[in-house]
């Protein structure tokens, strides 16, 4: 059905601009009187746009077909022909699940924005805005649509973290926006060698040409840069903990949730297939670094005193084992890094979910403040424990299924790799059962916090929405790696084959 | 039908009780979690005798959790003889403690939740024990683990409770590293992490893993690998910490998880996974040795400690030492019923300090307790039959005794014929086994004395208000009292002896013993039956040690004693049988009474006496009661460790080198580029005009070194 | 010459014409009516004579060719960059009324220089011969010096007038003396004979004077180091002679040097692509590390002009068809960003008077919603950051760049980039994040609505990009 | 021989003129060295063959722009005493600088040879046997008309700029205005006012 | 004696052109010195001219030294223009005065 609509990805993409523009007219054309109810309207044509997304993103993953490994309801207008640069948009079994995840965490992020009090109609603009650039990243065929696409969301996430962010919210914007602008930079330099070689920037063509073995190293080492920082890879995470602590809730949902797989997303789309030699030449300096993230922020996370920020070295953490599991170029392990790129998505974005939630109440992520909130909040309370759980990665939750499949990869690639990913696996319980523990657990002996108030009906919905995914996913596994197979043995066998081609 | 009752029903119950228990109210979470248990405790008796007696084994393959390549991994039950024996003991103790809760936790507001975790505990386990492959083994186990994260962490408010839950999480997890590395060598050398998959490989496989710098076999490797996750979860020494801890957990927990289903895991793991064993002596080795220092070590330590459970918990611990180097002696089957018997006489002990704890309101401590038995007659008599059981008194030569007493001795001597045979650390653990049986006797009887006997040294408010326990907790004492009274009788042989074959069918071996005096008579029937069921599978690694012809090869060539059970001087061909002599069979009994008499003197007739030898301090008692130093030595290498580490690499990796160096490095540098840019920019026209011109001339000149240079 | 090719030669040159003719009749008019009406009346009209002059060029359709033994020339080159600076001219013009009115300096005078200056550009950008390039540069300059100290009451406007005054001298002196040499050692002034004669081969001498006529035009174009001038100029010159030179006379300039290098020195590109290169560095550091402690937004503009010339530079270093077509998309669409920043800037006023603060710019996306978006749309352009449309401009001189295997070039001029967008985000950082109580009075039609045109445009135009490309893709075919 | 040494002579003047006009402290002198420098420059001209160049620099400069120069000078009246005295200061690494330029440029100079088409190249030859000023009048408003007119124009601005920057309407000055003292009539220029005796003129 | 070539000629331009740089940057005391310093690059450019005219026997050299004459009279008016200007609002033409913007 929706062969028969050619730009069905571009409306997906750019609906949510649609929402945006509806927003701005209301608030651009509002005398000033009217600004206060006009934020209250935003927020439900933000919603009704995000789940209208949702909608279209549902659809596509229906009319999805999972066993075709190439490009699917692929979309092309010319647009600048004459030098070769276009406008495509498709998705295939590596991008559609990322679509969806974008997708379905708006919504929550809409939603979860209830104590966005200040420049509502602003904030519901960022984020549409942001919706559309995340989408496009995962459905743009072309290779410099997909970097503005990826370079155009730091636009509207450096606004969400300056405006609505916390008391350093301004160093964090500026680490945020200059350290990843920094990464890419390079990436488009590489980008431009590519379209010269090419001729073309359309990415399907791309996947087919053969670039220089010396070529190669520069250019992966170019896109590297930027991915590594998107990631974020150690030792170029430390924008990271900032960004995410000062952003407000749903920003680092969505940062979490979904910037952070646009690395491992352009590790996949771009590094391996279209530079394989120097992928495998480089893969042992991605899993050092990767073990070294996944230890080296555990043992970080483990220290902090803030739980945001606590989170958000998991997330370095985690983000490492997709890293890792990206490069072992076997079955398991790519699938895995996929796998546990949506699962962490999901996960991640529940936890900062449970941080706004007290932080909302009580305007702290002192780890130090709280304690004992399970007298007050049981159902925050065994909410918080499951996706504690599932950030540890115990089986049952989709955070386990990532993290194993990449160790098993990992281990063919090396016993070493996964034996230092499994390290990692020990530290994480460390970490997020002592969070655990000083917040929920205990007496309560912070007097301010006795008034604090249970999840609501929407918070609890929202939640409740985001445990079920865990671990429907965490036990039925193939829901996800059905729909990756395909084109993820595809890459694996033109990998395999480059590989071969290269060592004759 | 029943195998999904069994293993889902709890779970359904946890769910209800844990989620509406608030709704639906204490009581209807109490019901349902019971009756799902109890209903799983009664299908699994049925189950049992279905594929023990009935050889029904079978593989329920339910959904498919994993399937990436050929990375497959289903959701399954597997019901098999070991399976079998393992829903059992988890579901009659489990049911049992279950209803003990009723009682045990009738004060507690949190009853709901504490049901819907034991539910959800029961399901862990029995998702652990039915698995067919070693994923889903690494489900339940970590499964298990946040149970019993959950169980000991009960009492929340107590900053004790929660740090030794997460001491037990954070440890297990150190455990379910090794096993996980070794899931992840399974799939790598043998594609596959089913067992049938797997198992069928074994024998074939010579791969060698490049491991650490060294060249390993593959399956020593594995075999390792497992086995440091079966220490974690089964508190072998080095990872035995956190058990003496978790007892901050509700006492029923302990006796559920902490000595009669969790912990045993482990060693479930490698009976579960013997035939990776059989082939890896090195580290059957390394277990036996492991085995035995936890036995003594925990024994040792079970002398001086003056909590009542923190003593059955390193008597627990301590016993699961005897079944790991039973296992590593190559005694499965051994392991496996001191593993069935244990779980009676543990939980009995463990519920009956309970009943203590209950009856004198949350006192642990012995030292505050004594001569109550006038108080709590039936956990005396109860808390009597299971020491009795544990220190495993019987009459050696005449068949009768105690569950404790088929199960341990029966290790304890084939340990000895092991040793004979020439099996390295045989001998050891021989005499290893007879001490600590020894020690076993000793602090056993010393909680019984402590407790029940002399004179009381608590508050006398407390003895006075002190009450025998109702009747919903003695109920679940008196099944528990039968087993371990009957359990070692009843079925040592099926685990053991002649009907073992047919007992155990491929899912273990009988054991040397069977071997050595049934072998033959019984092996050929059986090998006739297996036949029959298994023709198509010729060749199966598990018909070799059924039969004695071939599966003496396998098993002769690695584990070193097979030969003897064809010829040699012991029990070859079955004629002299498989026996060891008289005074071995006499050993642990004179130990275990030794012990029992020590004890008796120390805290019945020298009353006091104890107690002012623990008040000298001296080094020996110090290292007794601070456990060997190991909490201190843990708590300075890896939690200072961790803790240092972390803010090392924070704080001076994060903070001041890669931020320090990186972005904000970078910030200042070009704030100071650009504060020397702006001052260039004096305002002065002579110095723009001289930037000018210094401009045109280094353009110049360097035009003019270009051109002289190309020249 | 007869008078058929007179009239066609005189043909080629109908936009200069117009502006130069209407400049005086104007001049004239002016002259004898002296009310306030009559001055808003040759105000408007020279507006219209710029976008009639632009219109002219955009609608000849003839072969174009050489005027005057080839002095002159009229090319597709010539044909977009006038049309170029005419509608920047006519846009800055639009700018500058209301604020000459509100500072009392409405005089006849800006319009008329500004009208000769704008046919001093055009002349630039049709010059082929030396002559006419530096008569070109000089008519304008010259009418820049003069607009720079306009506010003659101003101290700040006299010492803007006076400092570009000398300092453009002295870059004209090293343009002649650099003519002189390129004369000397070809023999010929007019820019086919110096191809011709720099064919047979270059030296020193040669090469030596084509450095000195870069350092001149380098001026032009405020590339450092001969960018000093730049910042304490556009500071100090009223605010819409800055936003006029920040538009067409860097336009004309740098098509000027882009003809000067690629057509009568296109052959010994090797000499003088150092040259550039230093330059397009030098300029691209010096504009991205000088912004980041101004407080002014009129310097901070300063500065992202010399760093934004040095990307134009990058594209004049690749010496190449690409490069020419890159330069000129990235100059257009520069030119929108410009022309939007100046408007926002003199947006800037309260009741007190013209505020040029960056901190005075504080909570603008909440106080004046549309002109903060834009603003913001805006930085981010001129910044080379996508989804805007500056990013394009920058893309495709960084795509000539590299094809021109000018790797390294690249590489720091996405480096800098980075660095310059921390400046920009600073702009948006006190627009959004900041908060203060001043407000502005309500900005005139004209600017209001240049303003958000110009944001929009940022992003509006992405669709119709590739139209710009094509008619720039074409000049480049064209021209080289 | 006699050529060498007027070059010498006009060149020798030139330069040390011209140094005076930047080291001269007074800006009077400055600009009579200045003058003077042309003077020599025109003799340069002349020697160059290029009579009608050497003439317009002596009307054009010494006529008008230097005697401009002079009148600013005047004009400006700066007290000469306050200005400051930096110039050493500078002047060591100002000059290693100013030295290096110019032997770079002298030696340039000495390099010199004309490309190889540079006969070919020429736009206007100088023709033979006709003056300088014919022949530069020939091609002036012939091939260099455009020049010629763009030169008006520069002129133009030059002309706009100077006025508006420098004219002044000043209000409160009071001007002759012609007309009006010609135009008025007697009863407009003579009020009577009837004074009482006592009173005064004032109210 | 030797013959004087277009060297020569040259050497002396470039002389002055120096001077007038030179007078350029080093002179402070005087706004107008730096107006006459221009006089003088304009100057030496003109030898140049007329010199490579009489050498190369074109008149394109001398055309364009007349446009330049022409250009640095018309320079020279509005640089004092300003100047004048600039002196009525300071009342002092130091060159070290004027650096009221900077940065």
């Amino acid at each position: 059905m929706i062969a028969e609509i050619p730009s069905f990805l571009s409306i997906l993409t750019f609906l949510p601009t649609v929402g945006a523009l509806v927003i701005a007219i209301m608030r651009f054309t509002a005398r000033p009187e009217d600004q206060a109810k006009i934020g209250e309207n935003s927020r439900g044509v933000a919603l009704l746009t995000t789940v209208v997304a949702l909608g279209l993103a549902i659809w596509m993953m229906v009319e999805f077909d999972p066993s075709v490994a190439g490009f699917q309801m692929v979309h092309e207008v010319t647009w600048l022909e004459q030098i070769g640069l276009g406008y495509r948009m498709g998705v295939d079994g590596i991008s559609v699940l990322l679509v969806l995840l974008t997708a379905f965490l708006m919504p929550i992020c809409i939603l979860a924005s209830g104590s966005i009090k200040t420049r509502v109609a602003d904030y519901m603009i960022a984020f549409l805005l942001l919706e559309t650039l995340m989408i496009g990243v995962f459905t743009a065929l072309d290779l410099v649509l997909f970097y503005i696409f990826f370079e155009g969301g730091l636009i509207p996430m450096f606004i969400i973290i300056g405006v609505w962010g916390g008391q350093n919210r301004v160093y964090a914007a500026f680490k945020f926006f200059l350290y990843t602008l920094l990464g890419s930079v390079l990436m488009l330099v590489a980008m431009i060698f590519m379209f010269l070689e090419a001729g073309t920037t359309d990415i399907t063509v791309l996947l087919q040409t053969e670039f220089a073995r010396e070529a190669q190293t520069w250019l992966w080492l170019a896109f590297f840069a930027s991915f590594a920082v998107k990631m974020p890879m150690w030792p170029v995470h430390t924008w990271l903990p900032d960004a995410h602590v000062q952003a407000p809730t749903a920003g680092s949902v969505i940062l979490a949730g979904v910037l952070l797989k646009m690395g491992g997303y352009g590790f996949m789309r771009f590094s391996l297939p279209m530079f394989p030699n120097a992928s495998d030449y480089f893969a042992p300096m991605v899993f050092v670094l990767s073990i070294i993230a996944i230890i080296y922020t555990s043992l970080v996370a483990f220290r902090q005193t803030d739980i945001k920020k606590l989170i958000a070295y998991s997330s370095v953490a985690h983000m490492g084992f997709v890293t890792m599991g990206l490069f072992t170029m076997n079955d398991v392990g790519v699938q895995g890094a996929l796998y546990q790129m949506i699962s962490h998505g999901v996960i991640s974005g529940a936890l900062f979910l449970l941080v706004g939630v007290i932080y909302d109440r009580m305007h702290t992520r002192e780890i130090a403040f709280y304690g004992g909130l399970v007298h007050r909040m049981p159902v925050y309370a065994a909410i918080f424990a499951l996706f504690a759980m599932a950030n540890v990665g115990l089986p049952g939750t989709s955070g386990f299924v990532g993290e194993i499949m990449t160790m098993v990869g990992a281990f063919q690639a090396g016993w070493w790799v996964a034996t230092g990913a499994a390290v990692g696996v020990i530290l994480s319980a460390m970490y997020m059962l002592t969070v655990y523990r000083n917040v929920v657990f205990g007496e309560i002996t912070n007097p301010k916090l006795e008034t604090i108030t249970d999840v609501d009906a929407k918070e609890f919905g929202m939640l409740a929405v985001l445990a079920v995914s865990t671990i429907v996913l965490g036990v039925f596994s193939t829901l996800i790696t059905d729909v990756t197979a395909a084109s993820v043995e595809n890459l694996i066998a033109n990998y395999n084959a480059a590989i071969a081609a290269a060592a004759q | 039908m029943a195998p999904i009752i069994i293993v889902f029903g709890p779970l359904i119950a946890a769910f209800i009780a844990g989620v509406f228990g608030n709704y639906f109210g204490h009581r209807a979470a109490q019901i349902i979690t019971t009756f799902a248990v109890g209903l799983s405790a009664i299908l699994s008796w049925l189950v049992f005798f279905d594929v023990t007696i009935g050889g029904n084994t079978q593989t329920i393959e339910l959904a498919t959790w994993m399937s990436v390549g050929n990375f497959d991994v289903s959701w399954a039950i597997k019901l098999d003889s070991l399976s079998a024996v393992m829903l059992i003991v988890i579901n009659t103790v489990s049911a049992l403690v279950h209803l003990y809760s009723w009682g045990y936790m009738s004060h507690d507001p949190h009853r709901a939740r504490f049901f819907a975790y034991l539910s959800l505990f029961t399901f862990a386990m029995l998702s652990l024990v039915t698995a067919d492959n070693f994923l889903q083994v690494f489900f339940g186990w970590e499964g298990v683990g946040l149970a019993s994260y959950l169980l000991i962490g009960f009492w929340y408010k107590k900053k004790s409770a929660n740090d030794a839950a997460i001491k037990a999480f954070v440890t297990n997890r150190v455990g379910d590293f090794g096993f996980a590395l070794g899931i992840m060598a399974i799939f790598l050398v043998f594609g596959s992490v089913k067992f049938d998959d797997v198992f069928s490989q074994v024998g074939t496989t010579d791969a060698v893993l490049a491991f650490a710098g060294m060249e390993l076999p593959a399956l020593e490797l594995i075999a390792f690998l497992l086995f440091i996750g079966a220490m974690g979860k089964s508190a072998q020494f080095f990872l035995h910490v956190w058990l003496p801890d978790a007892m901050e957990g509700p006492t029923p927990v302990s006796a559920l998880i902490h000595a009669a289903t969790m912990v045993t895991a482990g060693v479930f793991l490698v009976c579960r996974a013997f035939p990776i064993y059989e082939l890896a002596p090195a580290t059957s080795t390394i277990i036996t040795a492991i085995g035995i220092i936890t036995c003594f070590f925990a024994a040792t330590v079970g002398l001086v400690q003056n909590d009542i459970k923190r003593v059955i918990a390193y008597s627990t611990c301590s016993q699961l030492g005897y079944m790991f180097f039973a296992a590593g002696l190559g005694l499965y089957s051994a392991a496996m019923f001191h593993l069935f018997t244990h779980a009676f006489f543990k939980a009995l002990l463990f519920l009956g300090a309970g009943s203590v704890i209950h009856g004198l309101h949350d006192e642990q401590d012995m030292r505050k307790m004594g001569g109550i038995y006038k108080a709590l007659p039936f956990t005396w008599i109860l808390m009597i039959i299971g020491t009795i059981a544990l220190t495993g008194i019987g009459i050696p030569m005449l068949g009768w005794g105690f569950a404790g007493f088929f199960s341990k001795d029966m290790i304890i001597e084939e340990a000895f014929m092991a040793g004979q045979a020439g099996v390295q650390l045989g001998m050891v653990a021989f005499w290893f086994g007879v001490l600590v049986a020894l020690l076993t006797s000793y602090y056993s009887w010393r909680v019984i004395f402590m407790t029940f006997h002399g004179k009381y040294r608590g508050d006398v408010k407390v003895l006075n208000s002190a009450h025998e326990s109702p009747w919903v907790m003695l109920v679940p004492l008196f099944i528990l009292a039968v087993g371990s009274i009957g359990a070692g009788a009843a079925y040592k042989d099926s685990f053991l002896a002649k009907d073992s074959f047919a007992f155990w069918q491929e899912s273990l071996p009988p054991g040397p013993y069977a071997e050595g005096n049934y072998g033959h008579t019984y092996g050929a029937e059986y090998r006739a039956s297996l036949g029959e069921a298994h023709a198509a599978e010729d060749g199966h690694a598990a018909d070799g040690y059924a039969t004695d012809d071939h599966a003496a090869d396998t098993h002769a060539a690695d584990t070193g004693y097979g030969d003897e059970a064809h010829g040699g001087e012991g029990y070859g061909d079955g004629h002299e049988g498989h026996h060891p002599p008289v005074w071995v069979l006499w050993m642990p009994f004179g130990a275990t009474m030794i012990g029992l008499v020590v004890a008796w003197w120390f805290y019945i007739v020298k009353q006091g006496l104890p107690a002012r030898i623990a008040a000298r301090e001296g080094p020996l008692y110090k290292f007794l009661y601070n456990k060997w130093y190991f909490d201190e030595l843990y708590n300075f290498v890896f939690v200072r460790g961790a803790k240092g580490l972390g803010d090392l690499f924070w704080k001076i990796g994060d903070v001041r080198i890669i931020d320090g160096l990186g972005p904000n490095g970078f910030a200042a540098t070009a704030m100071a580029t650009a504060r020397r840019v702006a001052k260039a920019q004096s305002g002065f026209l002579y110095h723009y005009a001289f930037v000018m011109l210094i401009g045109v001339l280094g353009l110049t000149l360097w035009i003019m070194a270009g051109s002289t240079g190309g020249q | 010459m007869n008078a058929d090719t007179l009239y066609q030669e005189i043909g080629l040159l109908t936009p200069e014409i117009i502006l130069a003719g209407g400049a005086m009749a104007l001049l004239m008019f002016g002259v004898f009516f002296t009310s306030d009406r009559a001055s808003k009346l040759v105000y408007i009209a020279s507006v219209l004579l710029l976008v009639v002059a632009g219109f002219a060029s955009l609608f000849w359709t003839g072969e174009g060719g050489t005027a005057f033994s080839g002095a002159f020339i009229f090319d597709d080159l010539a044909k977009f960059a006038k049309i170029a600076v005419c509608l920047t001219a006519a846009m800055a013009l639009i700018l500058a009324m209301p604020y000459l009115e509100a500072e009392k300096l409405m005089k006849i005078e800006f319009p008329i220089l500004a009208l000769l200056a704008a046919t001093g550009m055009t002349v630039m950008v049709s010059a082929n011969d030396l002559i006419s390039m530096y008569m070109g540069i000089e008519l304008s300059a010259l009418a820049l010096y003069v607009l720079a100290a306009f506010n003659r009451d101003s101290l700040r406007a006299s010492e803007a007038g006076l400092k570009y005054f000398v300092l453009g001298a002295l870059s004209s002196g090293l343009l002649l003396y650099g003519s002189s040499l390129v004369y000397g050692f070809t023999g010929a002034t007019g820019f086919e004979q110096i191809a011709a004669a720099v064919d047979g081969g270059t030296n020193v001498g040669l090469t030596f004077g084509l450095v000195f006529v870069i350092c001149g035009l380098a001026f032009k174009v405020s590339a450092a180091p001969f960018h000093m001038w730049t910042p304490d100029v556009y500071e100090g010159a009223p605010t819409p002679v800055t936003a006029f030179f920040a538009t067409a006379p860097k336009f004309a300039a740098i098509v000027l040097m882009a003809r000067v290098l690629m057509e009568p020195f296109g052959a010994v590109v090797d000499d003088w692509r150092d040259v550039i290169w230093i330059i397009a560095v030098l300029s691209m550091g010096v504009g991205a590390f000088g912004a980041l402690t101004q407080e002014n937004i009129k310097r901070l503009l300063a500065y992202s002009s010399i760093g934004n010339m040095g990307y134009a530079l990058v594209a004049i270093a690749a010496a190449s068809q690409t490069g020419l077509w890159a330069l000129l998309v990235f100059m257009a669409l520069y030119m929108i960003g410009v022309v939007g920043a100046f408007g926002a800037v003199l947006s800037m006023r309260t009741r007190e008077g013209m505020v040029e603060n960056i901190s005075d710019l504080a909570g603008l996306a909440q106080r004046s919603p549309g002109l903060g978006w834009s603003i913001t749309a805006l930085m981010f352009s001129i910044g080379g950051l996508p989804f805007m449309v500056g990013f394009f401009g920058k893309f495709f001189v960084i795509y000539a760049a590299v094809q021109a295997d000018l790797i390294i070039l690249s590489v720091l001029a996405v480096l800098f980039s980075v660095v310059s967008a921390a400046y920009y985000l600073r702009v948006v950082k006190v627009i959004w994040f900041d908060s203060s109580d001043i407000e502005f009075v309500p900005s005139s039609m004209s600017v209001y609505w240049v303003t958000r045109v110009a944001g929009l445009a940022t992003v509006l135009l992405l669709p119709v990009l590739g139209w710009l490309v094509f008619r720039a893709y074409s000049v480049g075919l064209a021209t080289l | 021989m006699l050529e060498t040494l007027a070059f010498g002579a006009f060149s020798g003047v030139a330069i040390l003129s011209a140094l005076m006009v930047v080291i001269a402290r007074n800006p009077v002198r400055s600009v009579l060295f200045l003058i003077l420098a042309f003077f020599s420059a025109a003799g340069l001209f002349v020697l160059l063959g290029a009579e009608f160049l050497a003439m317009l620099l002596i009307v054009v400069y010494v006529g008008a722009v230097a005697v401009l120069f002079l009148f600013v000078v005047m004009m400006l009246d700066v007290d000469f005493a306050e200005l400051k005295q930096g110039f050493l200061e500078y002047a060591p690494l100002g000059g290693l600088v100013g030295l290096i330029l110019a032997a770079e440029l002298a030696m340039i100079g000495f390099t010199w040879q004309a490309s190889e088409q540079a006969m070919a190249l020429r736009a206007a030859a100088i023709p033979e046997g006709m003056g300088n000023v014919e022949a530069l009048g020939q091609v002036l408003y012939d091939d260099y008309v455009f020049f010629f007119q763009m030169a008006g124009l520069v002129l133009l601005v030059a002309m706009i700029g100077a006025i508006v920057l420098t004219l002044r309407h000043k209000p409160h000055v009071k001007r002759q205005s012609v007309t009006a003292q010609v135009g008025r009539k007697r009863d407009e220029a003579v009020e009577l006012v009837d004074i009482k005796p006592g009173q005064g003129i004032g109210e | 004696m030797m013959e004087i070539g277009l060297g020569h000629y040259l050497a002396v331009a470039a002389i002055l052109f120096t001077i007038g740089v030179f007078g350029i940057f080093v002179n402070r005391k005087n706004v107008i010195i730096l107006l006459m310093s221009v006089e003088l690059i304009l100057l030496s450019v003109n030898i140049n001219l007329v010199a490579f005219s009489s050498f190369l026997g074109d008149l394109a050299g001398q055309v364009f030294a007349m446009f330049v004459l022409t250009v640095a009279a018309a320079e020279a008016a509005v640089g004092l223009a300003i100047l004048v200007v600039y002196f009525r609002n300071r009342g002092d033409i130091s060159v070290e005065g004027v650096n009221m913007m900077k940065g």
